[in-house]
């Protein structure tokens, strides 16, 4: 018997509420919710499903202005752990991204190891096998060793857990700025295939079905892994910081193997991945789905150490485990299926009705509270928070700073752009990746990556963009940018944009200037989400990115899912013969705004967004689809940082014959 | 001269898949008297000191700042004087 | 011609198998099925595939732990009664864990993973496995591993060499054997080997990778033919006796 | 019960790539009276047994079998037999 011997819980009073990071409102709607103080596991518990990251308390209002409705989509956005796409032959493709920032500036190697895990089980806890891997990277400038140490544990992480996982990483991005220096950006992104008709749920229904805890065994990983990620990194977040969380992607593929074969056997009634904040997110999350409550006995989980309590085992982020509900009467058959890959499949709880979950220890009561009172949509806190344009607008738009001499010599300038670590190869990261297993990659080099489905004669074209810079000087039009960037370099590769995940990396929500960066950045990606009618399907919000007293740049990412019915109608980014004559589609107007350019001239990051009119650019990317679809050109190759000249030098190296120039016509 | 040898290991709160999947491979070899199976760093290096204080410091910064992970990992170390060999005179 | 049946096995932690399956099956037209490591007898097969992956995670050594699989024991009694096995990358490994061949694959000399095309020579073109290609060709075909490079003690060394048991190295694309062509340190550039009876290659390149025209590279098709002829070269030997 | 402590190390004949990028790491950190740097394994694991000549059996059985590599790498490893701690029993 594990019970805690002697470890007499805490007494719960205001101060531990705040301690845990809950406000005095907060606190108080708790007391009203449960009519009583709570016990300290409840106080856990509402801390870390009211923690920004379970909660989005303070982006959700504005994330529902986003468009999330469009008639390929089988599952609105928020309803499951990603959203789902219809591309046709009784096929659904689950994607989503997701952003592991905290734990990897902390231990950089594990934090992006479980990053990775994360999103992978977020695919495959909706019936869905993982079949490409893309990351989207940020770092301090180069110059700096604790950037590079950084740089080289989260390229490794990624590596050792994609590489043994199985699942292909076949693309994404990575930035170099100061503002990223304490805090790097680590955002992992995940494309699963599922038949419809084969998908799972995260719910949990019918009255004594048993509740199943399957994967590793439980330990102290991570404990307020969820609210440590809605704190600044700072001197005393550094002290108070969780045993790190540990990835171990050999029990991840047999989870993977033996969860789709569990969902096959139909008595999988409902499942869900434990991510942040771990049993208590989704156990809570899958009951207010289903209306009903659960029983939970913490003594019967398994765990790796010993005397752990009702609150560690209900906080505990250990990896690789999925919560299941399954047909009550069928508990062997699919403790079978797991124990056939070597996990255990342990009965921890049972569903009943009411809508409460109550935690047991050793038969006492440690936890008894209404799960739709704590979760995002249900009773969770909403908050939205006031807005301030920052006074840093003015000053990066002073004209002067972009009024200096044209370059003596342009070539000189040219190779200074194609060296800057910004625009170079990433070869030297991207070899470190497993990018051709499962042998569906058609092809990696070229403004996305383009990924076969087997047995159809269909491709998907993945990739993920923003630039952060355009963001800063320009949140809505930077947030347009982002997406519009997206949608050209699927375009690029002959596929239809047809919907898109995110993940919004911004600064401390409670700052009036960060929050006015986030509503404006969000606008203007549901402008053009509209626009060009890619619907957003989900995705995540990471505030609290700063370090030192700066916010980060406002990053919202994105990641672009784009369809190419006929594979063999992809389009290459490389020029293909000597004598093929180069058009630019689209006006070339000059902007050197917040360009590579600019920060190489004056070391500065300043002026505004380049201009973007959604209207034009959406005739622009359906007149490229039409040349490609008519087979009237070789290649296409979209115009981003670097501009035109970086453009062209890049179709050079990436042509099919070697040392290819270009001449002036 | 010291010959130092160093020894790295998780601390025992953090999982250790590794000796997690080597525990297994022994039970399903028949070792199941076996239990409790961690795996971590040995390191042998020299140091190039006539002092034992010097090669102390040497070592347990080495350990500190490089080869170990003080967010994951502790580490221990023993010191041996070796005399100086002849070959490495020569 | 008969269709030659492949054995693919599959250990938890195998990532490769489906892809070997695909490769035999789908594009060469020939009869795959899958093993799995828990099984104790291989069943009716003419070739065995042991493909890449991390059979166990490949903690401890790529390949410690699959070794003493169930079906290892059939695969070894297979091999020594003659039966053509083929190890790619983690079953290359496996099969110097195991004793089919000899030598280890430790980490790679950059200690980084590393994935992309590489150039290999064909340094024996009358082995069961590279009938069909000529002698010296220069083949691309895709490496993915983080422990290959090849190591053995010099007595080893130079009877593998002497015997003409190795037989792809890495080489530049014009097909020098050269260090900057060597990807991770392996002994004398080695590839790929043979046992003793010449049935038994352990090869870290991915032929199964380089087989669907779709992808790019079709080059990885000459291993697997050359194994498919040496079935219908016996048969019509079989049938004339 | 007795508490093994083993340690696997690569032949010295045989290139240490990982030894040589640490020791290059330290001399560029400064502590450059340090040399001969090799990596290898440390493995901790206890053996339920009241015989000292069982663990010392599963022990050396375990290392030639699984835990090293004898084309590659050497052995060694101490036993401390270890008082049944009162939790464990519990």
């Amino acid at each position: 018997m594990n019970s805690s011997i002697g470890i007499s819980e805490p007494q719960v009073t205001r101060e531990l509420a705040l301690d845990h990071g809950l406000t005095e409102e907060e606190y108080d709607r708790i007391l009203e919710i449960l009519g009583r103080t709570p016990t300290y596991t409840e106080l856990g518990i509402y801390s870390v499903m009211w923690s920004e990251h379970c909660s989005y308390k303070n982006s959700i209002a504005v994330l529902k202005t986003l468009p999330r409705t469009g008639e390929r989509l089988l599952v609105g956005a928020g309803e499951e752990n990603a959203g789902l796409v219809d591309i046709g032959d009784g096929l659904a493709v689950a994607f989503k991204i997701e952003s592991h920032n905290h734990p990897s500036a902390v231990e950089p190697y594990q934090g992006a190891a479980t990053g990775v895990g994360g999103i992978m089980r977020d695919i495959f806890t909706m019936g869905a096998r993982p079949i490409a891997g893309l990351n989207s990277l940020r770092f301090g400038t180069l110059d700096d060793p604790r950037a590079r140490y950084l740089l080289k544990n989260v390229v490794r992480g990624i590596g050792d857990y994609g590489n043994s996982f199985g699942v292909p990483t076949v693309g994404g991005e990575i930035y170099f700025d100061a503002c990223y220096r304490d805090n790097p950006l680590v955002n992992a992104m995940s494309v699963g295939i599922v038949r419809q008709g084969e998908t799972a749920r995260a719910i949990a229904a019918g009255v004594g079905n048993p509740v199943m805890i399957v994967g590793s065994a439980t330990g102290r990983d991570g404990i307020h892994g969820a609210t440590f990620a809605s704190e600044e990194i700072s001197e005393e977040s550094e002290s108070r910081r969780p045993s790190v969380q540990v990835g171990d992607p050999f029990t991840e593929k047999l989870l993977l193997e033996a969860t789709l074969e569990a969902i096959r056997t139909g008595y999988v009634i409902g499942i869900q991945d434990m991510g942040a904040a771990g049993l208590t997110c989704s156990s809570m999350e899958m009951s207010a789905k289903g209306r009903v409550g659960m029983d939970l006995y913490v003594d019967k989980v398994p765990v790796r150490e010993t005397g752990m309590s009702a609150y560690e085992i209900m906080l505990s982020e250990s990896q690789e485990r999925m919560l299941l509900v399954v047909q009550k009467g069928h508990e062997d058959d699919v403790r079978k299926v797991f124990e056939q890959w070597d996990l255990p499949a342990t009965i921890i709880g049972y569903v009943k009705n009411g809508g409460r979950v109550t935690v047991y220890e050793d038969g006492q009561v440690k936890a008894d509270v209404p799960a739709e009172s704590l979760v995002l949509g249900g009773g969770a806190p909403v908050y939205v928070r006031e807005t301030r344009e920052p006074s840093y607008l003015k000053d990066v738009r002073n004209p002067d700073y972009l009024n200096f001499p044209e370059p003596e010599d342009y070539n000189s300038v040219f190779l200074d752009l194609l060296a800057s670590p910004v625009i170079a190869s990433k070869r030297w990261v991207w070899e470190q990746y497993d990018s051709m297993v499962r042998t569906n990659t058609v092809s990696t080099r070229g403004d996305a990556a383009v990924v076969r489905i087997k047995g159809t004669s269909k491709a998907l074209s993945l990739c993920t963009d923003c630039n952060s810079r355009y963001v800063y000087l320009n949140p809505r039009r930077g947030g347009q940018i982002a997406v519009a960037e997206a949608a050209r370099n699927v375009v690029c590769t002959g596929a239809i944009p047809i919907a898109i995940t995110n993940c919004l990396n911004f600064g401390n929500p409670y700052d009036p200037e960060v929050y006015w960066q986030f509503k404006e950045a969000v606008a203007g990606i549901g402008e053009a989400c509209r626009a060009f009618d890619t619907p957003v399907t989900g995705g995540n919000v990471s505030f609290y990115n700063e370090s030192g007293s700066s916010a980060v740049y406002p990053t919202p990412v994105i990641g672009m899912l784009g369809l190419l019915n006929d594979v063999s109608g992809k389009m290459q980014a490389g020029f293909r013969a000597p004598g093929d004559h180069i058009f630019l589609l689209g006006t070339n107007r000059g902007d050197i705004g917040g360009s590579e350019y600019l920060r190489i001239r004056t070391g500065r990051i300043s002026g505004d967004a380049p201009n973007l009119d959604l209207s034009h650019e959406r005739r622009l990317q359906q007149l490229c689809l039409e040349l490609i679809e008519k087979k009237l050109i070789q290649s296409a190759h979209d115009v981003s940082e670097g501009g035109v000249a970086v453009a062209l030098a890049e179709a050079c190296l990436w042509s099919d014959v070697a040392n290819t120039g270009i001449q002036s016509g | 001269m010291f010959k130092a040898k160093i020894t790295v290991t998780l601390r025992t709160s953090i999982l250790d898949p590794q000796g997690k999947a080597v525990e297994h491979g022994l039970h399903s070899m028949g070792y199941t008297s076996v239990s409790g199976v961690r795996i971590g760093k040995h390191i042998e290096l020299e140091v190039h000191t006539e002092s034992r204080d010097e090669a102390e410091r040497v070592v347990k910064e080495a350990c500190e700042r490089l080869l170990s992970n003080p967010v994951m990992e502790d580490f221990s170390f023993t010191l041996e004087s070796v005399k100086r060999s002849v070959h490495a005179e020569g | 011609m008969q269709k030659v049946k492949f054995g693919i096995l599959v250990f938890p932690g195998s990532n490769c198998d489906h892809d070997a399956h695909y490769a035999v099956s789908s594009v060469l037209n020939q009869e795959a099925r899958f093993v799995w490591h828990k099984e104790s007898s291989l069943g009716d097969v003419d070739v065995v595939v042991i493909p890449g992956g991390f059979s166990y995670g490949d903690y401890l050594r790529c390949g410690a732990i699959a070794r003493f699989s169930p079906i290892m024991q059939d695969v070894v009694r297979f091999a020594r009664a003659g039966g053509p096995v083929i190890g790619i990358c983690n079953g290359f490994q496996i099969l110097t864990e195991v004793g089919l061949l000899p030598g280890a694959l430790l980490r790679n000399e950059s200690l980084r993973f590393v994935c992309k095309d590489v150039y290999v020579r064909v340094e024996q073109a009358g082995a069961r496995f590279t009938s069909a290609c000529a002698p010296g060709e220069v083949l691309r075909i895709p490496i993915a591993h983080g422990e290959g490079r090849y190591v053995a003690d010099a007595e080893t060394l130079r009877r593998l060499e002497g015997e003409g048991r190795v037989v792809f190295r890495y080489v530049t694309p014009e097909g020098e054997a050269v260090p900057e062509a060597n990807p991770n340190g392996s002994m004398n550039n080695i590839a790929g080997i043979l046992n003793e009876g010449g049935n038994v290659l352990g090869l870290m390149p991915h032929p199964e990778r380089a087989c669907d025209p779709l992808l790019g590279n079709s080059d990885g098709q000459k291993v697997f033919q050359s194994l498919i002829q040496s079935f219908a070269v016996h048969e019509t030997v079989h049938n004339l006796s």
